[in-house]
C-alpha cells in the first residue's frame, strides 16, 4: 500500500538576494521596464478620471516584475496570450506606449484600431494574441498556438498569462491537461495576486497551493517570488529552456500583489490598508532599484533620468492618442470577416 | 384610517436589492450566490451591504466556475432550497449554458414531472458601456428559445422591485436579465411595492398610428423615440415584452391589430434575435391586419466595438428607431 | 478525348470521410481533432480508417474537454494550421459556445483585421433517433446568430463531399452541422467532386404556388410533403439553405415573389428558432407580394422524449408540412 | 525551500482477500444484487437486438460491485447522482426492474413516463437523481444537493457518480473545487474502468493516477479495488461515515473495467481480445461466489436458486414493459412546467 504523492518544484526564495545582480545594463532595463509600466498606468488613472479613458481598465502596478521578469525569457519568435490586465505585458514585450495609448483612448491608430480598449491589445507582429476578457478564455488558444508551432517543427514556446481567479475556471483544467498530455511547448505564467476581484484565494480555491496543483498534471511546476523581478526571469529563463527542449509544459506561480482596486469600479472594501502597505514594502521596482544602489549599479542621478525618460515616452504616447483620429464608423462592419475572404 | 403608502426616489440598483433583501427574510431557504456578491458588493453594486446583514452563508461568493456554481444552484434547488444564483453578466453565462439548457430546463420534462427546479439567475446584460466585445452581449433571445424555463427583462423600477417574488415562487427555473445601463436609472417607487404578475407584457405607452415593441434596455430609447414621433404627429405605442418566455403574444397582437404597423427594437445582433419571433408571431396572427411590413431595429452584426463612436452605431439609437417607424409609417405598396 | 467521370453509389458519411480524406492529402497544416475520431473511428464512423491512414499526429483523439479543445483549435488555426474540429455532438457544444462566440467568431474583429482564425467545425445535429432531451438539439439557429462565423448545413451528398474543402480554404471559422439522420443517406455521386460554392441556397424541387425554405435534416421530410402536394396539384417549390449564415435572402424573396405563399420547416424549437429569421426577412422584402401569412412548422417546444411516438410527435413530420402548406395556400383574410 | 506534496489516501488491497466475508446473508444479498444487474442487462442487450429497446444503450456488466458495493453504505434520505451508464446504480439503489425496464421499453409506466429511456433513470422518492448524459453534468449537481442538506441541517450524503472521462471536463474540476472548499457532504464516486469510449485513460489523462488529482484539491481520495464487491463495501462505508460527520467530501476512484462496448453501436475495436478477457477473470460475480463457497457462505444449489429468482424478477419486468401503456401524445408538452406553476 503506497500513499502516491505529488511533488511541485522548489519554492522560489523569498527575496532577490539569491538572485546575483546581471550585468548593469540589464539591470538597468529591467529597471526601466518597470519603471514605464507603472509611469504609464499610474497616467492612466488621471486619463480614466478625465473620461478620455473608458470601459474597463485593470492595473498592473505592483505587478510589473511579473511581466517585465516573464519577458526576458522569451524570443521575438515566441508567442503571449495574456488577459485583460495586460498593459504591462504589452510594453515589455515591445508594443509601443503610443499604440496602447491610442487605444485605450479609441482611436484608429491603436493597436487594434480601438475596437479592443485596454483589455483587447493586440500585435499579430509580435505575436502578442490580446488582450482576453473572459477569465481562462485565452489558455486553451496558448495550448492550440503550441500545437501549430510543434506540429510545424518549429522550436517556440507560447507564454500564457492568467490570474490565481482563472484557476478555479474548468477551461484552466482542460487546458493544463491537453498541454501536459500533449507536451507542447507553453510556459503557464499564473499571476497569483491572491484575489480574484473581491474575492482572497483562500476562499475561491480550496488547494492554495498553486504550483502543487498544476504538478497534479504531471508538470513541472514551481512557485516564484513575484515582486522580484530578477527571481522571475531566472525562473523563466530556466522555464522556457525546458519548454523551448521539447519537455512539455512549464508552470509558473507567480507570487505577486496588486497595489491598485481591480478595476476603476471597484471600491476595494475586501483587503485591509495594512496588508497593501505591507506588500508595498516589497515594491518590485523600488527593492531592485534600492539593490542597485547597494550594489553599485545605479548611479547618482541614473534614477531621475530614467525617470526622465520614461515621463517623456508617456507624454509622447498621450500626445499621440490625444491627436489620434477616429475609426470612420463606415468601417463597424469591417473584419468581421477577413477581406481576402474566399466569397 | 387610510395607511399613508410611503414612496420615494430611488434606482433600479436599490429596487434590486431591496427585492433581494425581502425575499432573505421572508424565506430562510432563499440565498444568494455567485461571483463577488459579498465581499465586493456585487460587480455592479446590487447586494452591497447584504454581506454584513445575512451572513456568508446566505451571501455566497463563489470561485470563477461558472458551470459549477449554476449546477451547484440547480442541486440546491433541487435539495429543497431556493437559490438566486447571480452569474456576473450574460457574457460568462455561456460557461454554464450547458447546465441551464440540459438540467434547469430539462429535469422536470425529462423525469416525467419528478424533478423540479425552483432555481433564479440573475444576470446583467447589453452594451453602452464602451467594454467591448466580450463584455456587450445581449443574448436574452437565445434563453427565450429554451422550453422550461421563464425569462423576464425588468425595464422598470417597479418590475426590478417586484418581479423576484413571484419568480421565487415559481417551481421552475427563472432567469432575469437586467440591462447594465438601466442600473443608475431613478424613478418613484412605492414603499410597499406589490409583486408583480410575470406574464403580461405591458402598454407603456398608448398610440393609434404604429407598435413599437421592445424590453429592457430598449425600453428608454424607445419611449424616446416616441416622443420625437409624437412632435411629427405620429402617435406610437410602446409595448414592454416584461417576459421574454412566454411572450404574451396576445397583447402584441391587439395592438397591431389597432395600430396594423409595428417596429420591433432590440439590442441583439439582428439575424436571429428575438425581434425575428416578435416578427414571425405578428405574421402569423394578424398578416391581413397589417398595412406595412414590420420592421426591426436592431444591433448591427459585429462583435461590439470599444470606442465610442463605433458603439453608438453598432447599438440602436433613438434616431434609428424613429427612422424605422418614419419609413412604415410612410410604406405603401 | 473525353474523360469519364466515375460515378458511384456512396453515403452521406462516405461523402464526408472522403471530403476529410482529401483535405488531408492536400494540405499538410490540416488535421482532425477531436473526442474519439481516432481508435473509436468517429461516433458516427465518419473518421473510420483514417487513423490508420494519417497518423494519430494528424487524426488527434481528444479527451472530453470540449471549451479546451475548440480553444485549442482556435488556437492552432492562429498559429498557421488548419484544424477540423469536430465536437461530437451539437449537444456539447454548448460547453464550447464561450470560445466559438468569444474567441473564433471575435478575434478578427476585435484586434481590427489582425488575428483570422481558419478554423473548420463539424458536429452532429438534430433529433429522430430516440436519444432523448440531452442528445436531441438543433442549435444550429443559434450559432446563425453569431457574426464573425459561417454556418453550413450540408443536406444532400454532393455538399457534404464539396462543402468542406471550400470552408478550409475561409481564412475565418466555418462551422459545419450534419444531421445524424443523413449519415445513412444513399446516392450516386460524381467521382470527380467539384467543390461547392458555399453562399446561395439550392433551389431543390421548383415550382409555382408555394415555397418551402427548409435545410439539413429536414430537407428530404420536405420534399416528401413536396412530393405529396404535388399529387392534390399544388406544386411547391423547395428550396434547400446550405448556408445559414450567411443566409440567401435572394434566392428566398426571389421564388417568394414567384410563389407568393412561404412555409420555412426547421427542427429547432419553434420560439426563436431560424424560421423566425427566414419568416422576418420574407415580411421585410417582399410583404406586399404576399397573398398570405408565412407558416412555420418546427419542433414542439418541449425536451425531445425518448418514446418513439412521443419523439415523432415532437419532430416536424411530412404530414405537418403538407398540412401547413394546405393551410397557407388556402388562406383568405 | 519546501518540495511541497499531495497526498493521496491508501490505494486499495488487489484483492479481496483482506477483507473478511460479512455475513452470510448480507454476502448472500451482494451476489444477489450483483446478479440482478447482470442478468438484467443480457436481457436488455437482446431486447435491444429485438429493437424492444432503442436510443443509446450503456451496459455497466463487469462493473456491478461498485455500484453495489458504494449503495450499501447509503442510507435510505442520501441522495444519487449518476450517469447514463446508471442501470446497476437505479437496481442497487431500490428501483424496481419493472419500473426501469419499462422505461427502456418507452411506456408511461416507467420510472420516467418513458421519456428518458436507459439514459434518464428517475426516481424522486429514493432521491435518485438521474440519469445524466452530458458527460460531467450531475457532478455539480451532487455539489448542491449536499450544500442544500448541509444549509438545512440534515446530514444525509450525496453519492455522485461518474467515470474516468468525466475527470477532463472542466465542470468536474469546478465541482471538486467547490465541494472541498465548502466541505460539502459528497461520495465522489469515479467509475475509472480505463476507457472514454474508445479512448484510453492514459490518452486522456496526463495523470492517470486518477485518486492523486483529487487529493490535489484537499480532498481524502481513496483507490479502490472495483471488481471486489467487500473492497468497495468497505472503503464506501469509511468513506460515507466521515462525510456524515462533516468532514467534507471524499473521493474514492474505483478501479473497474466493462466488459462490453461502450454503448450497443461501439464495434469495440480500441482493445484487445485478452485485455478484456483478462479482466474477466477477475469478474466481480464469480469472484465472490468462489470465494462464498470456499468459506462455506453458499451451499448447494443457492447459486441456481438465486439465478432462478432472478430470472423470474427480469421475467416479470419484461412482462410489465411489454404490458405497458403508452403516454398519451397530448401529454407532450405536460411537465415542461410544473402543473402547480404560479402563472
Ligand atoms: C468567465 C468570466 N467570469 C467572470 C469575469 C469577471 N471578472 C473579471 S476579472 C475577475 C477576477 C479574475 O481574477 P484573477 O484571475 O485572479 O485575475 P486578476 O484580476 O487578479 O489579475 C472576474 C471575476 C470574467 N471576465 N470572465
Ligand atoms: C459533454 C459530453 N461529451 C461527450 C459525450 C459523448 N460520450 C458519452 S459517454 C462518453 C465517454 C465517457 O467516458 P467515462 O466518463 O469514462 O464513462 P464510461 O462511459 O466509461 O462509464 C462520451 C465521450 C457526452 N455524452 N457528453
Ligand atoms: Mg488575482
Ligand atoms: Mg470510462
Amino acid at each position: 500500500m503506497t500513499a502516491p504523492t505529488v511533488e511541485a518544484g522548489d519554492r522560489g526564495a523569498a527575496s532577490g538576494a539569491h538572485h546575483p545582480l546581471p550585468a548593469r545594463d540589464h539591470a538597468l532595463n529591467l529597471l526601466r521596464e518597470m519603471l514605464r509600466i507603472r509611469r504609464f498606468e499610474e497616467r492612466c488613472v488621471e486619463l480614466y478620471s478625465a473620461e478620455k479613458i473608458r470601459g474597463f481598465l485593470h492595473l498592473y502596478i505592483g505587478e510589473e516584475a511579473v511581466g517585465v521578469g516573464v519577458m526576458q525569457a522569451l524570443e521575438p519568435e515566441d508567442a503571449v496570450v495574456a488577459t485583460y490586465r495586460e498593459h504591462g505585458q504589452a510594453l515589455a514585450r515591445g508594443m509601443s506606449a503610443r499604440s496602447i495609448m491610442a487605444e485605450m483612448f479609441g482611436r484608429v491608430e491603436g493597436c487594434s484600431r480601438g475596437r479592443g480598449g485596454s483589455m483587447h491589445l493586440f500585435d499579430a507582429e509580435l505575436r502578442f494574441y490580446g488582450g482576453n476578457a473572459i477569465v481562462g478564455g485565452g489558455i486553451p488558444l496558448a495550448v492550440g498556438l503550441a500545437l501549430a508551432d510543434r506540429m510545424q517543427g518549429r522550436s517556440q514556446v507560447t507564454a500564457c498569462f492568467f490570474g490565481d481567479g482563472a484557476v478555479a475556471e474548468g477551461v484552466f483544467h482542460e487546458s493544463m491537461n491537453l498541454a501536459a498530455l500533449w507536451k507542447v511547448p507553453v510556459l503557464f505564467c499564473c499571476e497569483n495576486n491572491l484575489y480574484a476581484m473581491g474575492t482572497a484565494l483562500h476562499r475561491h480555491q480550496a488547494q492554495t497551493d498553486l504550483a502543487l496543483k498544476a504538478a497534479s498534471y504531471g508538470m513541472a511546476a514551481y512557485a516564484v517570488d513575484g515582486m522580484d523581478v530578477l527571481a522571475v526571469e531566472e525562473a523563466s529563463r530556466a522555464a522556457v529552456l525546458a519548454v523551448r527542449e521539447g519537455h512539455g509544459p512549464v508552470f509558473l506561480e507567480l507570487q505577486t500583489y496588486r497595489f491598485r482596486a481591480h478595476s476603476m469600479y471597484d471600491p476595494d472594501l475586501y483587503r485591509t490598508r495594512e496588508e497593501i502597505d505591507q506588500w508595498k514594502e516589497r515594491d518590485p521596482i523600488s527593492m531592485l532599484a534600492i539593490r542597485m544602489e547597494a550594489e553599485g549599479a545605479l548611479e547618482a542621478g541614473q534614477m531621475e533620468q530614467l525617470e526622465e525618460e520614461v515621463t517623456a515616452e508617456v507624454d509622447d504616447a498621450i500626445a499621440f492618442a490625444e491627436a489620434g483620429t477616429l475609426e470612420p464608423v463606415e468601417e463597424l462592419t469591417r473584419f468581421v470577416h477577413s477581406e481576402e475572404a474566399a466569397s | 384610517m387610510t395607511e399613508a403608502v410611503e414612496t420615494r426616489t430611488t434606482t433600479y440598483r436599490e429596487a434590486m436589492r431591496e427585492a433581494i433583501r425581502e425575499a432573505l427574510q421572508r424565506d430562510e431557504r432563499v440565498f444568494l450566490m455567485g461571483e463577488d456578491v459579498g465581499r465586493y458588493g456585487g460587480t455592479f453594486g446590487v447586494s452591497r451591504g447584504l454581506l454584513e446583514e445575512f451572513g456568508e452563508e446566505r451571501i455566497r461568493d463563489t470561485p470563477l466556475s461558472e458551470g459549477g456554481f449554476v449546477g451547484a444552484g440547480i442541486g440546491a434547488a433541487i435539495g429543497g432550497m431556493r437559490p438566486i444564483v447571480e452569474v456576473m453578466t450574460v457574457n460568462f453565462s455561456l460557461l454554464a449554458l450547458d447546465q441551464i439548457m440540459n438540467n434547469a430546463a430539462t429535469l422536470l420534462h425529462m423525469s416525467g414531472g419528478q424533478i423540479n427546479v425552483p432555481l433564479v439567475i440573475r444576470m446583467t446584460t447589453g452594451g453602452g458601456r464602451q467594454l467591448a466585445a466580450q463584455h456587450s452581449h445581449s443574448l436574452e433571445g437565445w434563453y427565450a428559445h429554451i422550453p422550461g424555463i421563464r425569462v423576464l427583462a425588468p425595464a422598470t423600477l417597479e418590475d426590478a422591485r417586484g418581479m423576484l417574488g413571484p419568480a421565487l415562487e415559481d417551481p421552475d427555473p427563472v432567469i432575469i436579465f437586467e440591462h447594465g445601463s438601466l442600473y443608475n436609472m431613478e424613478s418613484e417607487l412605492d414603499g410597499d411595492a406589490p409583486p408583480v404578475d410575470l406574464t403580461s407584457a405591458g402598454v407603456r405607452r398608448e398610440g393609434d398610428d404604429i407598435t413599437l415593441v421592445t424590453y429592457g434596455g430598449t425600453l428608454p430609447t424607445t419611449l424616446a423615440a416616441a416622443d420625437e414621433l409624437a412632435g411629427s404627429g405620429i402617435a406610437a405605442e410602446v409595448i414592454d415584452l416584461r417576459s421574454l418566455r412566454p411572450l404574451d403574444t396576445e397583447t402584441i397582437l391587439a395592438s397591431v391589430r389597432k395600430t396594423r404597423r409595428a417596429v420591433v427594437i432590440d439590442e441583439g445582433w439582428r439575424t436571429g434575435s428575438i425581434s425575428a419571433e416578435i416578427s414571425a408571431r405578428i405574421v402569423e396572427g394578424a398578416f391581413f391586419e397589417l398595412d406595412a411590413p414590420i420592421a426591426r431595429v436592431c444591433s448591427a452584426e459585429v462583435p461590439m466595438p470599444y470606442a465610442k463612436h463605433m458603439e453608438d452605431a453598432a447599438l440602436p439609437q433613438v434616431a434609428d428607431v424613429v427612422a424605422a417607424a418614419r419609413e412604415v409609417v410612410g410604406s405603401r405598396p
